[in-house]
């Protein structure tokens, strides 16, 4: 399975200062990301996110933002600890990443084709010439329309699905091996929103690239992903295969979030509803962070936090809630899991 | 653009006409009789009166209005109450130093400003930021008439390498520039480096930077020209403060231009110099702000674009 | 163990929610003041101000000497142990003048600012709120002002109103009306277009209630930092005047009138000059970092 | 079936958008000839992608907006020609909820005089009296009367939207006009934001527009629906009849599109080409025929007409058009 | 902050008219402009017509170029130039010039009586309106017997009628017909200097006129006059030596650059006068007594040391030493004591309170605030109002008669332009100029002074001219219209290689002797 291992995080802790103190935005996450594989990231806002993809990628920079932990492994090497300059290298080139704001992400006063064939020229040696030819055959890929008068135009006289469209083909088109993707639709109407999720899908599977898919809709998660991990609060508290989670989620967190969504058809006259709110992360409860919304809690969760571990003893499947640990083991000590 | 060039030249008319109907109120609201002041201290009061007629000051205020504009729509500005001189001819010998003047002060004072600004903003709160910021308030907060004679002190007594004014060669104009360009030197700076922050926290940047560009790549290319669209708003905003300075800068520096003319015509109440000069910096400052929001198009294409 | 977990907020719907918010009320001016005092220079400059004021407002008791006693057996002394600023053309104490005159330039400049500040928001918001024909006569007056060179404008209205420390702030209060109508205006725009202006219309809000209640207090952050930013140019603008000699009364120790009376001994007494213009540069600079710190501190684009 | 509590009639609004360079003015017509009806104590909501309108017909109808055309009817009085003055006893009767929680309260002010404003506005209460029934109804939205001295911004989005809500109740309106409620909330609070706009129906026998991009929240909390594009409703029905059996193309691929969160339920996607057209040129005839997967000639030329073609339920399109299609019809389901 | 590299120093000058270090000659620095010095003047010219200048700056630029019947010498004493000599009716009505042959105007014509007749023709006719028709208002009759002489006829004795002459500077008739009223822009007259250049508010250049009619001279080949108004801006071309002669000399500069071996300061008094007046019709100044005591409580020195930094003299008469028909009178000596006594037996034992007018320049300021520093010690408690000239100039003339005036102290200062006695008395003390018609601000009257001033103008003989202007001084000497304050230097700074340029007592410069060491 290592060898199969695209990206490996281990431990993640990113720290932001703020007024004086600091912060903990992502607190010891660990996931992977196989070959081929899409898994989704899910949570609600502020949960850390974006935080973690930018931890990854190394775009802190400009932010009072820090990784104070932990370890980033892509192909094997730790990103964390890798030189400014190659990291440089590395991003865009194996690791690329489509942003959440189509509207804001691309520079407002540079044509399209300048802008694609930046990475382009840089990355792939090529001259301008035939880095606008390539511009051109990545901006037809991901299907877009006169593609050739296209890349002199300029970001705003595109719409907001062919700007993301735009982001897609500036992410793929020095072929990453790996593509996160920071809840790429969510600015997106839903008819447009099934169009580019079909295209990422497409894409994905023509190119056999890993994705990192990051949102917060669980209907994207149903539909686009292999594995799931769902945070809360900054860290991970369930990890499963797409049709374990919908079908068995674990953790009350993860439980409360897939039944307080209306579906369609579904005809329940009151929804279910997670009480409370996210906590701030600058005064966190001790013990489980999910405790005081949690409609399970016990006394031990308000003391001491949870571990994320496999549950059922299986690998592909992990959560961090003392409920599971206590009812599936009966209170014994339970089998760690750890990363490697 | 042309056409909208155009109709903003249009534009500018009926705000002249407002223009100079509230200069000709202005000056005639200050107190002071040209003619005795022309007609010189050991006039009588004859002579005094006699020169009052033929100035037609004695005519009232909507006559004299009315005939003022009649000549400028023929194009003739009218003769110096002081010296007989022709206004036109008299505005074209000092509008060059004047313009040299504020277009080199303006330049220095953008270069050196956005300079400092950029610096500032990359190296936010480290050394170079505080040297930057610290220069740049001071520019705006020196007055002018006193930074020009230390510079005269320094530069040309002392060290001998600029003349004391005049405008005899380009030398003349540093002293002088670089007293009236220090405010809006400072002014820039600032206003660069908050708008150079800003801009360093567009979305847009991250994803440069995702790219793997270079850092100066980053800066360069993708923040500096979004940045500089504010910045040229509020350039063209100071030309104002510059023709204002430019009074006291050419008093202290001996130059020939249009800010000293003004001041001496004021205090001879030469209706028909101040009258002139005063719609020539209003057209000025339109035009100029006309120029600025065309540049503003210029290096904005959402707005260069925007019929689609 | 398990008869103990209790559930906390069930999840009954519109149950209510406790822990969240925080128990002591976070103060804005509290938050304020924490960010304002982080930033070391503008605190250094606002306690440089606040003492400039006390030396304003108890002048009379600081004063070493007399500040207009004259003692023409002593003009232009350099600065000695008696008179740690020397002593001006006719022999006054410097240092005296200087401690009366921070009254003068605060007050000269303090009071235009803050009459061009109430008459510029004013405009402002009329301009920003009502738009339209009102708008364009507010703009385009203000533009007109703009482009008459500002000390131009102070000369002609003090020509007018003729000397005089009230015309002067009058002076230099009037040229100071376009810049804030100018802010005020585009951040009524904004604000304008927010919707809690919306909810407060959907509401049946009258739009003095909506002006006044709602939009004003957005636009104070930017009136009260470009307040204290344009107390510098006041200063600035007021010593010009005196240097084209429209000054305040040219008795009085107003610091732009030492300095432009003083600039006729530059080369021969430099320290006439150098006090003056270092209480000035010292001043501006203070209300400038001042200036440069509020903003930081209230504008809350800039969190760090 | 009692009155409407409202009637919208033939709807028009455009905005003129300064294209700024060439100084050319345009028009955006956001809303483009809408009609409805609401009854007492139902809830009707408009879906529709970003920038169809749905915002602006909520604000025409509040009258927030004045049309340029058309009617609006509120309990018999045709208010669409009302000035602000004349509005303002109205105005005591429809309330609005605003989508953005942050934005739409004053983050100045104290959340009791938040709620209590509209009191100030339109009733004589005592200042003491406003405190306590801010207090009151704060405790009605779930929040505690603690904290009604609190600022706004000291809240979460979800009890921000509660505080908009109670500030929405104070005058006791009979209608409420929601624009997008829930949309800046996240998914579990969201559900708690809708239950609670339930449970207020019931108790006051309120009425709602709302407004909503989100198919699965307007099925849930709607007992009608209209669904907008482009500035135009395309087709209205009770929630059953639009959710089964959706008549309009546009519906169709819009009611496909949702994802849905469960991955054992793999459905027909109806995938549609292009982009939204811009509200500045719509294209001719119908609207939709650009993005149409059955479209035809007729639709490029011909407006279609919006008509009843089953009881409450009617839509714009020329598949379902007797006089073209002929009697039968051509439904594609 | 000086550069006094010179080792020569230098003891005040024991000259009283020049305070020239004297360095040896030949440590004099090359000039930085060779042969073409450059002067600095404080204002800008106005015009260039000779006719009809009224500032001194303009008078000067005329006279480098242009020359008149009579002139003035470096005193202010009116000597023949183009007249070879004249003579005066025993009436004193009919003038009579004979004229100096073989003189050329810089176009090459002619000048003889002819030219002088059109001159004068062209200041009397009214349609010009020009300043100097005033001047010559008395010329009834113009005659020119021959090429080489002139005769006016006055219609009454006009004893400044000579004076006026030497302001009557000539200009090309065929430059006048050609140019008309453009005349400003191509000066033609027969002065040492022909016009180069006029860049109106930058600089005057006139050169060498090879031609011209006093052998040996001019020595330069050009001088250039540069307006620079800021007082330490001039004095810093001076020290550059970009400048090599400035005018004025800023009075607090002269103690340090005295010291500068390469700069000579020249002084001599003025014929500039500087006083207060008070209006005699508007209590308390209408009280002899409280004249005399403000005259008392004013220290003269202090006031020379102090505001003119020692440069100048005490006003012992209504006008300056340099001026025609002079007379001494006894000073009122500073007194604080006496002045306290006048004011108590006036009635105002503790003073009272008064405003004094003043304009804005850094002179009048620093006067006027002196003033109030010594007024004080009496217990008058002064308010200064300094206004920016033309209001102030407004205020003073709007009130059409004396009981409307609103002026109490006016802090002023005169020099009458042709330097006659007449110029320096009527506009100030004749009842007949009470603003707005002249300048008396004092509203002084008395009956005897304004006879004796149509007198005195009407006196053929210059000795009874003198004697009754004598009575004149020392009439309004005693009745101390005003308070005497000083006569100013004028003053002016020179490379040290610079010779010949002199200011005269009005303030205007000679370059005729011009030359550069
Ligand atoms: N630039 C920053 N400065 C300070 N704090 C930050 C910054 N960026 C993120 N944070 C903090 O980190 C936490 C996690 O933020 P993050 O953006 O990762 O959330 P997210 O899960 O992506 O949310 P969303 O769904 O809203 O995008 C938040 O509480 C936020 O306050
Ligand atoms: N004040 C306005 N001035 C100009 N155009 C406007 C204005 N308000 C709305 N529009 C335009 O009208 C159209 C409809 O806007 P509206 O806000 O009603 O859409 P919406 O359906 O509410 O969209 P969203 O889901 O994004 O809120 C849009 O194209 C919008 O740009
Ligand atoms: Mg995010
Ligand atoms: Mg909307």
């Amino acid at each position: 399975m290592t060898a199969n291992k695209l990206l490996e995080v281990d431990g993640l802790k990113t720290e932001f200062k703020r007024d004086g103190g600091s912060i903990t935005a992502v607190d010891g996450v660990n996931f992977h990301i196989n070959k081929g594989e899409v898994l989704g990231l899910v949570g609600e806002s502020g949960c850390g996110k974006s935080v973690t993809s930018l931890s990854i990628m190394r775009l802190l920079k400009d932010t009072p933002g820090k990784i104070s932990g932990g370890a980033v492994r892509f192909e094997g090497s730790d990103l964390t600890k890798l030189k400014e300059s190659d990291m440089r290298r590395i991003r865009g080139k194996d690791m690329a990443m489509i942003f959440q704001e189509p509207m804001t992400s691309l520079n407002p006063v540079l044509r399209i084709g300048k802008q694609l064939e930046e990475p382009i020229r840089l990355h792939l040696g090529y001259n301008r010439k035939k880095a606008r030819e390539h511009a051109i055959q990545t901006l037809k890929l991901v299907g877009i329309p006169r593609a050739e008068e296209l890349v002199d135009d300029y970001p705003h006289q595109l719409s907001g699905g062919m700007r993301q469209r735009v982001m897609i083909a500036m992410a793929m088109s020095c072929h990453p091996k790996l593509i996160i993707a920071d809840e790429p639709t969510t600015a997106l109407d839903v008819t447009i929103q099934a169009q580019i999720l079909d295209l990422m899908r497409r894409l994905k599977e023509e190119k056999d690239m890993g994705m990192l898919l990051i949102t917060h809709d669980l209907g994207v998660v149903a539909e686009m992903c292999d594995r799931v991990v769902v945070m809360y609060a900054g860290r991970v508290v369930e990890e499963a295969s797409v049709k374990d989670l919908f079908e068995q989620p674990q953790h009350p967190y993860t439980k409360g979030l897939i039944r307080s969504v209306p579906k369609l058809r579904q005809n329940v006259r009151r929804l279910e509803s997670i009480s409370g709110n996210v906590p701030d992360l600058s005064r966190m409860p001790a013990g489980c962070k999910f405790a005081p919304r949690c409609p399970f809690v016990m006394e031990k969760c308000l003391s001491a936090e949870p571990d994320l571990v496999a549950v059922e003893g299986r690998t592909d499947r992990k959560s961090r809630c003392w409920l599971t640990q206590i009812d599936e083991r009966g209170g014994e000590t339970v089998h760690e899991y750890s990363a490697d | 653009m042309g056409r909208y060039a155009l109709q903003r030249l249009i534009g500018i008319v009926p705000l002249l006409f407002i223009v100079s109907v509230l200069v000709f109120m202005f000056i005639h609201l200050i107190p002071g009789d040209p003619a005795r002041l022309i007609a010189g201290k050991e006039a009588t009061l004859e002579e005094i009166n006699q020169t009052r007629v033929l100035l037609g000051l004695d005519q009232p205020l909507w006559k004299q209005y009315l005939s003022y504009m009649k000549d400028m729509f023929q194009g003739d500005l009218g003769n110096s109450i002081r010296s007989g001189l022709p206004v036109t001819e008299m505005m074209k010998s000092r509008f060059l130093p004047t313009l040299w003047l504020t277009l080199l002060s303006m330049a220095w004072a953008v270069v050196i400003g956005v300079v400092i600004g950029i610096v500032s903003a990359v190296k936010r709160n480290k050394w170079p930021d505080y040297a930057g910021m610290l220069i740049a308030i001071s520019g705006i907060s020196i007055p002018g008439f006193w930074l020009g004679l230390v510079l005269i002190q320094i530069f040309s007594v002392q060290l001998g390498w600029f003349p004391t004014g005049g405008i005899d060669s380009w030398k003349s104009y540093v002293l002088p520039s670089l007293t009236l360009g220090a405010g809006i030197m400072s002014m820039i700076a600032r206003f660069s480096r908050s708008s150079m922050l800003e801009t360093m926290r567009e979305d847009y940047i991250r994803t440069a930077r995702a790219k793997g560009l270079m850092e100066f790549v980053v800066v360069g290319r993708h923040a500096l020209r979004n940045s500089l669209i504010q910045v040229v708003t509020i350039a063209g905003l100071q030309f104002g403060f510059l023709l204002g300075g430019s009074v006291m800068v050419e008093t202290v520096f001996s130059i020939p231009g249009l800010g000293r003319m003004l001041v001496d015509s004021i205090s001879f109440r030469d209706y028909t110099v101040i009258q002139a000069e005063l719609l020539l910096f209003a057209a000025e400052f339109i035009l100029i702000n006309l120029v600025v929001d065309l540049l503003y198009g210029v290096l904005n294409p959402k707005i260069r674009y925007a019929d689609n | 163990m398990n008869d103990h977990s209790t559930v906390m907020g069930s999840g009954a719907p519109g149950g209510r929610e406790q822990a969240v918010v925080p128990d002591k009320p976070k103060n804005p001016f509290g938050q304020f003041l924490r960010k304002f005092s982080k930033q070391k220079l503008s605190l250094i400059a606002g306690i440089f101000i606040v003492m400039l004021f006390l030396v304003a407002i108890f002048a009379p008791f600081l004063t070493p000497y007399n500040p207009d006693t004259p003692n023409y057996d002593k003009m232009m002394a350099g600065p000695s142990a008696d008179h740690w600023a020397g002593t001006d053309e006719y022999g006054r104490d410097i240092l005296s003048r200087l401690i009366v005159g921070a009254r003068l330039s605060l007050a000269v400049s303090l009071s235009s600012v803050f009459i061009a500040a109430v008459i510029g928001t004013i405009l402002g918001l009329l301009s920003g709120f009502y738009g339209k024909w009102l708008d364009r006569l507010i703009m385009r007056g203000s533009d007109v002002l703009f482009s008459f060179p500002d000390i131009l404008l102070a000369i002609g209205i003090v020509a007018i109103l003729g000397p005089g420390l009230l015309n002067v702030v009058i002076a230099v209060a009037v040229f100071g009306i376009p810049s804030f109508a100018r802010m005020i205006r585009s951040v009524t725009l904004s604000v304008k277009e927010t919707l809690f202006v919306e909810a407060a219309r959907s509401i049946g809000a009258k739009d003095s209630r909506i002006i006044w209640r709602h939009i004003f207090p957005e636009t104070v952050p930017s009136v009260i930092v470009n307040l204290t930013m344009k107390i510098g140019t006041a200063i600035l603008a007021a010593s010009s005047l005196s240097f084209l000699g429209m000054g305040a009364k040219p008795t009085e120790p107003d610091w732009g009138a030492m300095l432009s009376m003083g600039r006729d001994y530059l080369s021969i007494a430099p320290h006439v000059v150098y006090f003056p213009g270092v209480a000035i540069f010292l001043t501006v600079l203070a209300f400038n970092l001042l200036g440069d710190g509020l903003r930081d501190a209230l504008d809350p684009k800039m969190k760090n | 079936m009692n009155t409407p509590l409202i009637e919208v009639k033939g709807l028009h609004k455009s905005f003129v958008v300064k294209k700024g360079f060439l100084g050319e003015s345009k028009y955006v017509r956001a809303v483009d000839g809408i009609s409805f009806a609401i009854r007492k104590g139902e809830t009707f909501s408009l879906v529709g992608e970003s920038g169809c309108g749905k915002s602006t017909t909520g604000r025409l109808v509040t009258r927030l907006l004045k049309p340029n055309e058309g009617e609006v009817w509120f309990n018999g009085q045709n208010i669409s020609a009302y000035n602000d003055n004349q509005m303002r006893p109205v105005r005591k009767e429809m309330q609005m909820v605003f989508q953005d929680p942050y934005a739409s309260l004053n983050p100045r002010m104290k959340v009791k005089d938040i709620v209590s404003e509209p009191l100030l506005i339109h009733t004589k209460m005592s200042s003491r009296e406003r405190d306590k029934f801010a207090t009151e109804l704060l405790e009605v939205v779930g929040l505690s009367s603690y904290h009604a001295e609190r600022h706004a911004h000291e809240f979460s989005g979800g009890q921000r939207q509660r505080i908009g809500i109670a500030r929405a109740l104070s005058v006791r309106p009979s209608l409420i006009v929601a624009d997008e409620p829930v949309s800046a909330l996240d998914v579990s609070i969201q559900s708690q934001v809708l239950n609670l706009l339930q449970d207020l129906q019931e108790e006051y026998g309120l009425t709602y527009l709302f407004i909503s991009h989100d198919l699965s929240v307007v099925e849930h909390i709607s007992d009608r629906i209209g669904v907008m594009y482009l500035g135009a409703l395309v087709e209205t029905a009770g929630k059953d009849a639009l959710y089964d059996r959706p008549l309009h193309p546009y519906t169709q691929a819009l009611l496909s599109s949702v994802p849905v969160a469960d991955p054992s339920q793999k459905k027909e996607r109806i995938i549609l080409k292009g982009d939204i057209p811009s509200p500045v040129n719509p294209p001719s005839g119908c609207r939709f025929h650009t993005r149409c997967p059955s479209c035809m000639d007729i639709c490029k030329q011909i407006q279609p007409v919006f008509q009843e073609v089953e009881p409450d339920h009617r839509v714009a399109c020329h598949l379902y058009d007797e006089t073209i299609m002929g009697k039968d019809g051509v439904h594609i389901n | 902050s000086s550069n006094n590299n010179n080792a020569a120093g230098s003891e005040n000058g024991s000259s009283p008219s020049s305070s020239a270090s004297a360095p040896s000659e030949s440590g004099a620095a090359p000039s930085k402009n060779g042969n073409n010095p450059v002067i600095a003047v404080n204002a800008n010219f106005i015009t260039l017509d000779p006719h009809n200048t009224s500032d001194t700056l303009s008078i000067t630029g005329a006279r480098t170029m242009y020359e008149g019947l009579m002139g003035f010498d470096d005193n202010m004493q009116v000597v023949p130039v183009l007249a070879e000599s004249y003579e005066i009716s025993e009436d004193g009505l009919v003038y009579t010039f004979k004229l100096k042959q073989n003189i050329k105007f810089h176009d090459g014509t002619d000048f003889n009586s002819e030219a002088v007749k059109v001159n004068i023709e062209r200041i009397l006719d009214e349609k010009n309106n020009l300043r100097f028709r005033k001047s010559f208002a008395k010329v009834s009759k113009i005659e020119t017997p021959d090429a080489a002489t002139v005769v006016f006829t006055l219609s009454e004795p006009y004893n400044a009628f000579l004076n006026k002459l030497a302001m009557g500077l000539m200009i090309s008739p065929a430059a006048l017909t050609e140019f008309g009223t453009d005349i400003s822009k191509h000066p033609s007259g027969t002065g040492p200097f022909k016009f180069k250049e006029w860049v109106e508010g930058d600089r005057l250049v006139v050169e060498k006129n090879p031609d011209y009619w006093q052998q040996g001279l001019p020595k330069v080949d050009s001088v250039t006059f540069k307006p620079v108004p800021e007082n330490g801006s001039r004095i810093a071309m001076l020290k550059t030596g970009e400048a090599d002669f400035i005018y004025p000399m800023p009075t607090e500069q002269v103690a340090e650059v005295e010291g500068d071996g390469n700069i000579v300061v020249d002084k001599i008094d003025s014929t500039i006068v500087r006083y207060i007046t008070l209006n005699t019709m508007k209590k308390p100044y209408d009280d002899l007594k409280v004249r005399q005591a403000i005259n008392y409580a004013i220290d003269k020195d202090a006031y020379l040391k102090v505001v003119k930094s020692g440069l100048g003299a005490k006003l012992d008469s209504t006008m300056s030493s340099k001026t025609q028909f002079y007379s001494q009178q006894p000073a009122y000596d500073y007194d604080v004591e006496k002045a306290k006594q006048l004011l108590s037996e006036a009635g105002y034992p503790d003073g009272f309170d008064a405003e004094i007018w003043g304009e804005n320049d850094s002179e009048s300021v620093k006067g006027m605030q002196f003033i109030k520093q010594q007024l004080e010690l009496v217990g008058i408690k002064l308010e200064v109002k300094s206004m920016e000239g033309a209001t102030l100039s407004d205020q003073i003339n709007t009130p059409a008669t004396p009981a409307d005036a609103k002026i109490q102290m006016w802090f002023v200062s005169w020099s009458p332009s042709s330097n006659d006695a007449d110029g320096a008395t009527r506009g100030l003390f004749s009842s007949t100029m009470f603003p707005p018609a002249g300048s008396n601000t004092a509203y002084y009257k008395n009956d005897n002074v304004d006879k004796w001033i149509e007198d005195a103008n009407k006196a053929t003989d210059p000795e009874t001219a003198k004697t009754i202007f004598a009575d004149i001084q020392k009439q309004i000497w005693a009745d101390a219209p005003w308070a005497f304050l000083g006569v100013d230097q004028v003053i002016s700074g020179k490379r040290n290689n610079i010779e010949g340029v002199t200011v005269l007592p009005d303030g205007s410069i000679n370059i005729l002797k011009a030359e550069v060491k």
